[in-house]
C-alpha cells in the first residue's frame, strides 16, 4: 500500500482524535488525553511526510487525487476528495510539522489548565480542518476547512470563556471572518454558475482552455475572472487579516499562546495566501485584482508594522508583525511571485511560530505577565528561550542566510519587477520589521529586570517538552531558506521554486510577464534589503540597547506625541468600526424590531383594534360593540361591514343564534324564490 | 427486505397510529396517571416513528413520483376521494414529523405537569393532522387535515402556554384561519375550473375531482389571470404558515408562549406546511402566475432573510430570538424554491428539513434551561458553560448548524439554495448571503451572553448538566445534523424525481424576457443560461 | 269532515317560529333548551304530516319511514337533553350562572 | 268532529308554546311545554300515528321534561333580569322568526293547499308493520341510537359528577 493511498487519513486522524478526546471528557487520566492528542497529529505528520516524499520523488509527478465519496448528486455534483500536488504538499508539511510541534509544546504550556482535554480537542479539530483546507481538491472542501478553522479559531480565542474579553474576541474573529466568507461564497457561486463544478482541475482546465472567455465583461463592470478573484480575495482578506478586515487578529491574542502561534501566525491566517496561490490561474487573468492584492498587501504590511512599534504587549507586537508579514505574502502573490509568497508562508510559519512559542515561554516564566515594560534582562534566566527567540528575530529581520532573507528577498524582487513603489514600501517595511522585532527582543531579554521581586523569584526556564519544539523550530527558521535560494545568474538551485512551478505556471498571455533581473541588479536589491534590515536593527539598538531600558522609547514618544498617540490607538480603526458598522447594524436591528413590534404587529395587526376603537369613539353609538367585539384583524373587516355585522362578535350566544336564524331565513327565501318565483 | 411495506397500507397506518393512541389515552387513562400516560404516548410516537423508517428504505428513488399509494372512494358525488401517497419531499417531511414527534414527547415529560392527559391527547392528534397533510393527495382531504391540525395546536398554546397564552393562541388561530379560508377559495376555484368552470372562465370539463395530480395535469390550461388570483389566494394561506414577511408576527408570540414541545412542532413541522404548499401546489399548478409573481416572492424572501436576522439580533428573549431566526431561515427556503432551478429547489426543500432539525433542537435546548431556571431572558444567564459542559457543547453544535457551518446541515441547504439563486440572478444570492453573516452575529452573540463570561447570577451556579433523557432527545438531532452535513447525497437523491417534476411543470411557462438574469451583462447572462440548459439536461444523469 | 293536511303543516310552522323566537331571545340556557325542544317537536309534527301525505301517494312503507324518523329524532332529543343539561350543571358549578350572556369566554 | 279536535289541540299547542318562550320563570315554561307536547301528541294520533303519540307523552313529558324540572330546581335559577340583547335583538329575532315561519308556511300552503286525505284504514294504523320495519330495515340505526343514548348517559354522568374522574376539562 502506497503512502499516498493513506492521504485521507491525514485530515481524518486529527478529527478523530478531537472527537475521541471530546467524548472521553475530562474524566480520563491526563496521559491518555495527551496520548490521543499527540498521537493523532503525530501519525498524520508521519503519513503526510511519507506521502509527500513519495510524491516529490516521483519523476514526473501528476497531481494525486483521492475521492472519498460523492457529497451531492444530480446537477450540482461535488465530491469529497483530496488532492496532493506541489502546493498542497508544501502546505501539508508546514501544517503537520509546525502543528505537531505546537501540540508538543502545548502539553507543557497547558499542563496545569483545568480544560486540558477541551483544549486538545479543539486543537486537534483545528489541525483536521486546516488539513482539509489545504488538501481538498475542490473549492467546497476548501471552504469546509476554511470555515472549520474559523470555528476552531473562535473556540480557541474564547478558550478562557470565564473571562469577559476572550469570548468577545472570539466572536469578533468569527463574524469578521464571516464577512470575508460571504464574499468567498459569492465567488464560489459564480464559479458554479459558470462551470457547474467546483473541482480545481476542472475549473482551471476550463479557464485555461478559454482564457479570453473569462476576461470578457461579466458583472459590475468586471470580467468573470475579475469578479471571482475579487470575491475570493475579500474572503482571503478576512481570513488573513488584511486591511480593512484585520481588526480581529490583534484581539485574537486573548487565546492561549500556543494557539496564537499555530492558528494566528503559522497556519490559519495564511490560508488566504494559499487560496490566492491555489487560484493563481484566475488571478493571472485578472490583472486588476492582482494589482489590488499587491496594493492591499503592501499597505497592510506597512500599516501594521507601524502599529507594532507602539505596542507594549509582547503578543500584540507579534500579532501586528503577523499582519504585516501576511501583507508581504499578498504583495508577493499580487505581483505574480506565487512561489515566493508560498515560500515566505513556509518560512514565516517557522519563525513566527517560534516567536510566539518563545513569547509563551517568557509569559510562562513571568507568571502570566505580557507587558514588555515589566520584563527585561531575561537572557540569563531563560537561555534556551532567548537563543531561539533571537534566531527567529534575526530570521524575520531578513539577515542572510536565515530563512526570512531568502523568501522576503524573492518577494521584493518580484515587486521590483511589477512596480517600484510596491518595492519601496516592501523595503521600508523590511527595515521597520527588523527595528520593532529587535525592539521586542531588547526590551524582553536585555537590560535590567523591571518586574516585581515576586515575579523575579519565580523566573525559570520552561520544561524540556516546551523547549524542544523551540529548538526544532529554530533549526527550521535557520535552515529552511536554503531550499529556495533564488536564481542568481546561471546558478539555479531554487529547488522550491522548481517544485512549485507546475502549479503556478503562467496561463495564456499572462506568461509574458516573466521578468528576470540581471545578476547585478539582483545582488544590488539583496544588498539594499539587507542594508534596510541592518539599519532597522541599528535604530532599535540605539533606542533600546544596552542599559537604556525604556527611556529610549519614551524619548521618541515625547518627541512625536501625535504620532505616538495615533499608533498607540492603532489608528482608531476599531473605534471607527464601532461607530459605523457595528452601531449601524445595531440601530438597524433595534429599529427594525421596533418596526416589527410597532408597525407590523402593533399598527397593522393590533392596530386594527385601535383603528376600530377610534372609529367607534367617533360614531359613539357603537362603542360597546366595537371595544368588546373587535380586537384584531377581524375588527378590520367588521368595520367595513354594517352595524349588524359589527355586533356579531359580541360573545353573546343568542346573537350568534340570531345570525344563524337569519341565514336560514335567507336560504329558505332563496329556495322559495327559485322554486316558486 | 422492505417489500412488506408495499403490501400494507403503511401510510394510513402511520397517520392513524397517533390517533388511535389518542383515543386509547382518552378512554383508558386517568388524569392522575401522569407517568403511564407519558410513557404510553411516547411509546405510541416511537412506534409511529419506527413504522415510518422503512419508508426511507422501501421508497424507490427512480420509481413513480407518488408511492405507497392508497386509494379509496369517499364522497363520490363531489369527486372527493381518500387518496394517500408520498413523493420524496413528503417522505422527508413525514420522517421529520415522526422523529420530532418522539423527541417532543420525550421533552414533555418534565415540562408538563398540569392536565397531562389532555396534553398528550392533543399532541397525538396534532401528529395525525400533520402526517395527513403531507400524505394527502386529495385537495379536500388535504384541507381537512390542514384544519384538523390547527385545533390541537390552539389548545396546546392556549392551555399549556406562558403568561400571554390566550392572546398568542387566538392570534395564531385567527391568522392561520384567515389564510386557510383563502386557500380553500383557491382550491374551490381550481375544482370548478377543472369541472364546468367558474364565472366567465370556461372550465376544462373534466369529471369533478379533488385529486391533486389532476390539477398538475391541467396546469397549462388555466388562463393566466385566473392563475394569478388563485396564486394570491394560495399565497396568503401558505405565506402566513411559512411565515413570510410581513405575515410573520404571529410566530414570535406563538413560539414564546407555546410550551417547549409545541414550539418544536410549530417550528419543526408546522412552518414547513407553508413551504410544502408552495412546492406542491403553487408552483406546479400555477406556473404562469409563479413566473409573473416571482420577483415579488423573491423580494419578500430576501426581506425576510435580512429583516428576520436583524430583528433577531435585538431580542432579549431566547425563544423570540430563535423565532425570528426562523423567519430568516424560512426566507432562505423560499428564496431557494423561487430560484426555480434544480439546486435552488432541492436546496430549499432540504433546508426545510434542516431548519426543522436545528431549530427544533434549539427550542428543545432552550426548554432545557427554561425548566431549570424558569426564565428565557438572555440577561439572566451568563457563564453557564462551566456548569453545563455537555449542554454547552450540544448547544454550540446546533448553533453552528443553524448559522450554516460546513459539515453541518445548515450549510448544505444554504449553499445549494444560494447556488440556485445565483444562477437565476446574482444579486439575489448576494442579498441572501448577507443573512449568513447576520446569522452568525446574532446566534454567536446569544451564545456568548448565555454561556461565556463570568457567572454573575448565583442561581446559575446550581444548574445541573443534561440528564440521560435530555441527551436521548438531543443526540439524534445532533447526529442527523452531522449526517446531512457530511453526506447529503441520499437526501438530494430522493429529491431528484420530485424536483424534476416541479421543473417540468414550471419550465415551459417561463416568459422569454425572464430568461436572462437582468443585471448580468451579455456574456454573463449567456453563461448563466448555458448552465441552465445544462441544469435541465443534467437531470438525466 | 277531515282536516286538510296543510293545516298540520301550518301549525308546525307556527310552533317552529315560536320556538325559534324563544331560542333567539331567551338568556336562560335552560329556557333556550326548552325552545329548541319546541322546534324539534314542530319538526316532528311536520314529518308525521308528511308521512301521512306519503301514505296517500305511495305505500305503507313510505309512511313508516317517516314515523321511524320521528322515533330517532325523539331518541336524539333525549340524548341531547341529557348531555346539554349535564353541561349546564358543570358550567353552573364553575360560573354560578347559566345566563348565556355571561358565558362569553369565547368573546373576541 | 276531527276538525274540532284539531282546532282545540292546535290552539292549545300554540298558546302554551307562546307561554313557553315568553314566561320569565323557567318552571312555568317547562310546565307549559308539557301542555304543548301533549297537544302535539294528540295531533299525532289524529294523523294516524298513535304509537308516536304515546311515545311522545312517555318520553318527552315523562322523562325529558322531568329532567328539565330537576335541573331547574337543582340550579335554582330564577327569573331573568332583562331580555337578552336589548329590544333591538328581540325585534330582529321576532322579524326573522316570523319571516322564516311565514316563508315555510307559504311554501307548505302553495304546495299542499286543498290536499285532503281520507280516513285511515285500521291496517295503516297497526303497530306490527312499524315494529317489523324498525327491527329489520332499520335495525342498525336503531342499535346505533341505542349506543348513542348509552354514550349520552356516560357523558352526562361524567360531566355532572362533582369531581370528574377523567380530568378537569369541564371545570377549569
Amino acid at each position: 500500500m502506497r503512502a499516498l493511498d493513506l492521504l485521507w487519513l491525514v485530515p481524518l486522524l486529527p478529527l478523530a482524535g478531537s472527537a475521541l478526546n471530546a467524548l472521553l471528557g475530562p474524566r480520563v487520566a491526563r496521559p491518555l488525553t495527551t496520548a490521543v492528542a499527540l498521537g493523532a497529529p503525530g501519525l498524520s505528520l508521519a503519513i503526510s511526510l511519507m506521502a509527500v516524499w513519495t510524491y516529490a520523488t516521483t519523476v514526473f509527478p501528476l497531481p494525486f487525487e483521492q475521492v472519498l465519496y460523492a457529497w451531492t448528486t444530480g446537477e450540482l455534483s461535488i465530491d469529497v476528495a483530496f488532492l496532493l500536488d506541489p502546493l498542497s504538499s508544501v502546505m501539508v508539511v508546514v501544517v503537520t510539522l509546525v502543528g505537531f510541534l505546537i501540540h508538543v509544546y502545548s502539553v507543557g504550556y497547558m499542563g496545569d489548565d483545568s480544560g486540558y482535554q477541551r483544549y486538545f480537542s479543539y486543537l486537534n479539530l483545528f489541525m483536521g480542518a486546516m488539513l482539509l483546507l489545504v488538501l481538498g481538491n475542490n473549492f467546497l472542501v476548501m471552504f469546509v476547512g476554511w470555515e472549520g478553522v474559523g470555528l476552531c479559531s473562535y473556540l480557541l480565542i474564547g478558550y478562557y470563556y470565564e473571562e469577559e474579553f476572550p469570548p468577545y474576541a472570539g466572536r469578533k474573529a468569527f463574524i469578521v471572518n464571516r464577512i470575508g466568507d460571504f464574499a468567498f461564497l459569492v465567488g464560489l457561486f459564480a464559479l458554479v454558475a459558470r462551470f457547474g463544478t467546483l473541482d480545481y482541475g476542472e475549473v482551471f482546465a476550463a479557464v485555461a482552455s478559454d482564457p479570453h472567455g473569462v476576461e470578457e465583461p461579466y458583472l459590475l463592470g468586471l470580467s468573470f475572472a475579475g469578479f471571482v478573484t475579487l470575491c475570493l480575495f475579500i474572503g482571503a482578506i478576512g481570513k488573513s487579516a488584511q486591511l480593512p478586515l484585520y481588526v480581529w487578529l490583534p484581539d485574537a491574542m486573548a487565546g492561549p499562546t500556543p494557539v496564537s502561534a499555530l492558528i494566528h501566525a503559522a497556519t490559519m491566517v495564511t490560508a488566504g495566501v494559499y487560496m490566492v496561490v491555489r487560484t493563481n490561474v484566475l488571478y493571472q487573468l485578472a490583472p486588476g485584482t492582482s494589482a489590488l492584492v499587491a496594493t492591499v498587501g503592501a499597505v497592510t504590511a506597512l500599516f501594521a508594522a507601524t502599529i507594532a512599534f507602539a505596542q507594549t504587549d509582547i503578543k500584540k507586537v507579534l500579532a501586528y508583525s503577523t499582519v504585516s508579514q501576511l501583507g508581504y505574502m499578498f504583495l508577493g502573490a499580487g505581483v505574480g511571485a506565487y512561489s515566493a509568497a508560498i515560500f515566505h508562508l513556509g518560512t514565516h510559519a517557522f519563525f513566527k511560530a517560534l516567536l510566539f512559542l518563545g513569547s509563551g515561554s517568557v509569559i510562562h516564566a513571568m507568571s502570566g505577565e505580557q507587558d514588555m515594560r515589566r520584563m527585561g534582562g531575561l537572557k540569563k534566566a531563560l537561555p534556551v528561550t532567548f537563543a531561539t527567540f533571537a534566531i527567529a528575530t534575526v530570521a524575520i529581520s531578513g539577515i542572510p542566510p536565515l530563512a526570512g532573507f531568502f523568501s522576503k528577498d524573492q518577494i521584493l524582487a518580484g515587486a521590483w519587477g511589477e512596480h517600484k513603489v510596491l518595492w519601496a514600501i516592501g523595503l521600508v517595511t523590511a527595515g521597520l520589521t527588523a527595528c520593532y522585532m529587535f525592539r521586542a527582543l531588547l526590551m524582553t531579554f536585555y537590560g535590567r529586570f523591571r518586574g516585581t521581586d515576586e515575579v523575579r523569584s519565580h523566573l525559570h526556564e520552561s520544561p524540556t517538552v516546551m523547549t524542544l519544539p523551540l529548538v526544532v523550530l529554530a533549526v527550521g527558521s535557520a535552515l529552511a531558506g536554503l531550499i529556495g535560494i533564488p536564481k542568481l545568474g546561471t546558478l539555479d538551485i531554487n529547488w522550491f521554486g522548481h517544485f512549485l512551478a507546475p502549479v503556478v505556471a503562467p496561463v495564456g498571455h499572462a506568461g509574458e510577464h516573466g521578468h528576470h533581473a540581471s545578476l547585478g541588479l539582483e545582488l544590488l536589491l539583496m544588498g539594499v534589503s539587507v542594508a534596510a534590515a541592518v539599519g532597522g536593527i541599528w535604530m532599535a539598538w540605539r533606542t533600546y540597547g544596552g542599559e537604556r531600558g525604556l527611556a529610549g522609547g519614551e524619548a521618541w514618544a515625547i518627541r512625536f506625541p501625535t504620532a505616538h498617540r495615533i499608533l498607540t490607538n492603532k489608528y482608531y480603526v476599531d473605534e471607527i468600526y464601532d461607530a459605523t458598522v457595528i452601531k449601524g447594524t445595531w440601530s438597524a436591528a433595534r429599529g427594525l424590531f421596533r418596526f416589527d413590534a410597532g408597525f407590523i404587529d402593533g399598527f397593522l395587526v393590533n392596530g386594527s383594534r385601535h383603528v376600530t376603537v377610534a372609529v367607534s369613539l367617533l360614531s359613539g353609538f357603537f362603542d360597546k360593540y366595537v371595544i368588546d367585539g373587535v380586537v384584531n384583524l377581524s375588527g378590520w373587516v367588521m368595520r367595513a361591514c354594517s352595524r349588524l355585522f359589527r355586533s356579531l362578535q359580541t360573545g353573546l350566544v343568542s346573537q350568534y343564534a340570531l345570525v344563524v336564524a337569519v341565514g336560514m331565513l335567507v336560504l329558505t327565501g332563496f329556495y322559495l324564490v327559485v322554486r316558486l318565483g | 427486505m422492505f417489500d412488506w411495506v408495499q403490501q400494507i397500507p403503511i401510510l394510513s397506518l402511520i397517520c392513524y397510529v397517533p390517533l388511535a393512541g389518542a383515543v386509547l389515552v382518552m378512554l383508558f387513562m386517568r388524569q392522575g396517571q401522569g407517568e403511564s400516560i407519558r410513557k404510553f404516548a411516547t411509546g405510541v410516537a416511537l412506534v409511529d416513528f419506527l413504522l415510518s423508517v422503512p419508508l426511507w428504505f422501501a421508497f424507490d428513488r427512480d420509481g413513480e413520483l407518488f408511492q405507497f399509494r392508497e386509494s379509496a372512494r369517499w364522497i363520490e358525488s363531489l369527486g372527493i376521494g381518500y387518496e394517500f401517497g408520498i413523493d420524496g419531499i413528503a417522505l422527508l417531511l413525514v420522517l421529520l414529523t415522526t422523529l420530532l414527534g418522539v423527541l417532543a414527547f420525550l421533552s414533555s415529560w418534565s415540562a408538563i405537569d398540569v392536565r397531562e392527559k389532555e396534553y398528550y391527547v392533543f399532541m397525538l392528534l396534532l401528529q395525525t393532522g400533520m402526517l395527513g397533510v403531507f400524505m394527502a393527495m386529495d385537495f379536500f382531504l388535504f384541507y381537512v387535515f390542514w384544519e384538523v391540525m390547527l385545533v390541537p395546536m390552539y389548545f396546546l398554546i392556549g392551555i399549556w402556554g406562558g403568561p400571554r397564552k390566550l392572546y398568542a393562541a387566538i392570534k395564531f388561530f385567527l391568522y392561520t384561519l384567515v389564510g386557510s379560508v383563502l386557500m380553500l377559495l383557491g382550491i374551490l376555484a381550481l375544482y370548478f375550473f377543472n369541472g364546468p368552470g367558474l364565472f366567465r372562465y370556461v372550465g376544462v370539463g373534466n369529471e369533478k375531482t379533488f385529486f391533486i395530480p389532476q390539477f398538475h395535469d391541467i396546469a397549462g390550461l388555466i388562463p393566466p389571470d385566473l392563475q394569478f388570483w388563485i396564486f394570491l389566494a394560495f399565497f396568503v394561506g401558505f405565506a402566513i404558515k411559512v411565515p413570510m414577511f410581513p405575515f410573520h408576527t404571529w410566530l414570535p408570540d406563538a413560539h414564546v408562549e407555546a410550551p417547549t414541545a409545541g414550539s418544536v412542532i410549530l417550528a419543526g413541522v408546522l412552518l414547513k406546511m407553508g413551504t410544502y404548499g408552495f412546492v406542491r401546489f403553487s408552483l406546479p399548478i400555477l406556473p404562469n402566475a409563479t413566473w409573473r409573481l416571482l420577483p415579488w416572492m423573491v423580494l419578500l424572501s430576501i426581506v425576510g432573510i435580512v429583516y428576520g436576522a436583524l430583528v433577531a439580533m435585538a431580542q432579549k428573549d431566547m425563544k423570540k430570538l430563535v423565532a425570528y431566526s426562523s423567519v430568516s431561515h424560512l426566507g432562505f427556503v423560499m428564496l431557494g424554491i423561487f430560484a426555480l432551478n434544480g439546486p435552488g429547489l432541492s436546496g430549499g426543500i432540504l433546508q426545510m428539513i434542516n431548519h426543522g432539525l436545528s431549530t427544533g433542537a434549539l427550542f428543545l435546548l432552550v426548554g432545557v434551561i427554561y425548566e431549570r431556571r424558569h426564565t428565557r431572558m438572555i440577561a439572566e444567564y451568563g457563564g453557564i458553560s462551566a456548569q453545563m459542559p455537555s449542554y454547552a457543547t450540544i448547544f454550540l453544535i446546533i448553533t453552528m448548524a443553524s448559522i450554516g457551518l460546513p459539515t453541518l446541515n445548515g450549510f448544505v441547504g444554504e449553499f445549494t439554495i444560494l447556488v440556485g439563486a445565483f444562477s437565476r440572478n446574482w444579486l439575489w444570492a448576494l442579498m441572501g448571503a448577507i443573512g449568513i453573516v447576520l446569522g452568525a452575529a446574532y446566534m454567536l452573540w446569544m451564545y456568548q451572553r448565555v454561556f461565556f463570561g463570568p457567572i454573575t447570577n448565583p442561581e446559575n451556579k446550581k444548574l445541573k448538566d443534561l440528564n440521560l433523557r435530555e441527551l436521548a432527545y438531543l443526540l439524534p438531532l445532533v447526529l442527523l445534523c452531522f449526517w446531512i452535513g457530511l453526506y447529503p447525497r441520499p437526501f438530494f437523491r430522493i429529491l431528484e424525481t420530485p424536483v424534476q417534476h416541479i421543473l417540468q411543470q414550471v419550465e415551459p411557462h417561463r416568459p422569454r424576457s425572464a430568461a436572462a438574469a437582468p443585471a448580468a451583462t451579455r456574456s454573463g447572462a449567456e453563461s448563466l443560461t448555458r448552465y441552465d440548459s445544462a441544469t435541465r439536461s443534467g437531470g438525466a444523469r | 269532515m277531515t282536516v286538510p293536511v296543510v293545516w298540520y303543516l301550518l301549525l308546525a310552522a307556527v310552533l317552529f317560529t315560536i320556538g325559534t323566537f324563544g331560542a333567539l331571545t331567551r338568556r336562560n340556557g335552560i329556557a333556550i333548551f326548552l325552545s329548541i325542544e319546541l322546534m324539534l317537536n314542530a319538526a316532528n309534527l311536520a314529518i308525521v304530516a308528511f308521512s301521512r301525505i306519503a301514505l296517500e301517494s305511495g305505500d305503507l312503507k313510505s309512511m313508516l319511514n317517516g314515523q321511524i324518523l320521528v322515533l330517532f329524532v325523539l331518541a336524539v332529543a333525549a340524548a341531547e337533553a341529557a348531555v346539554g343539561l349535564a353541561l349546564f350543571i358543570a358550567v353552573y358549578r364553575d360560573k354560578r350562572t347559566i345566563d348565556i350572556n355571561r358565558l362569553n369566554l369565547m368573546r373576541w | 268532529m276531527s276538525l274540532a279536535v284539531f282546532a282545540v289541540f292546535a290552539s292549545l299547542a300554540t298558546i302554551s308554546a307562546l307561554v313557553v318562550v315568553l314566561h320569565r320563570n323557567p318552571v312555568y315554561s317547562v310546565m307549559s311545554l308539557v301542555v304543548t307536547l301533549v297537544s302535539v301528541a294528540a295531533l299525532f294520533v289524529l294523523l294516524g300515528a298513535p304509537f308516536l303519540g304515546a311515545l311522545q307523552i312517555l318520553v318527552y313529558t315523562g322523562a325529558i321534561l322531568v329532567l328539565f324540572l330537576f335541573v331547574i330546581m337543582l340550579l335554582n335559577v330564577g327569573r331573568e333580569d332583562t331580555d337578552s340583547g336589548g329590544g333591538g335583538q328581540r325585534v330582529v329575532a321576532l322579524i326573522a322568526a316570523a319571516l322564516f315561519g311565514g316563508l315555510i308556511a307559504l311554501l307548505f300552503w302553495a304546495r299542499y293547499q286543498g290536499l285532503r286525505v281520507p280516513t285511515l284504514t285500521p291496517e295503516a294504523v297497526a303497530l306490527r308493520p312499524l315494529a317489523r320495519e324498525l327491527l329489520s330495515t332499520y335495525l342498525l340505526p336503531f342499535e346505533i341510537v341505542g349506543v348513542l343514548l348509552l354514550a349520552a348517559v356516560i357523558a352526562a354522568t361524567v360531566l355532572a359528577a362533582k369531581n370528574p374522574p377523567s380530568g378537569g376539562a369541564s371545570s377549569s
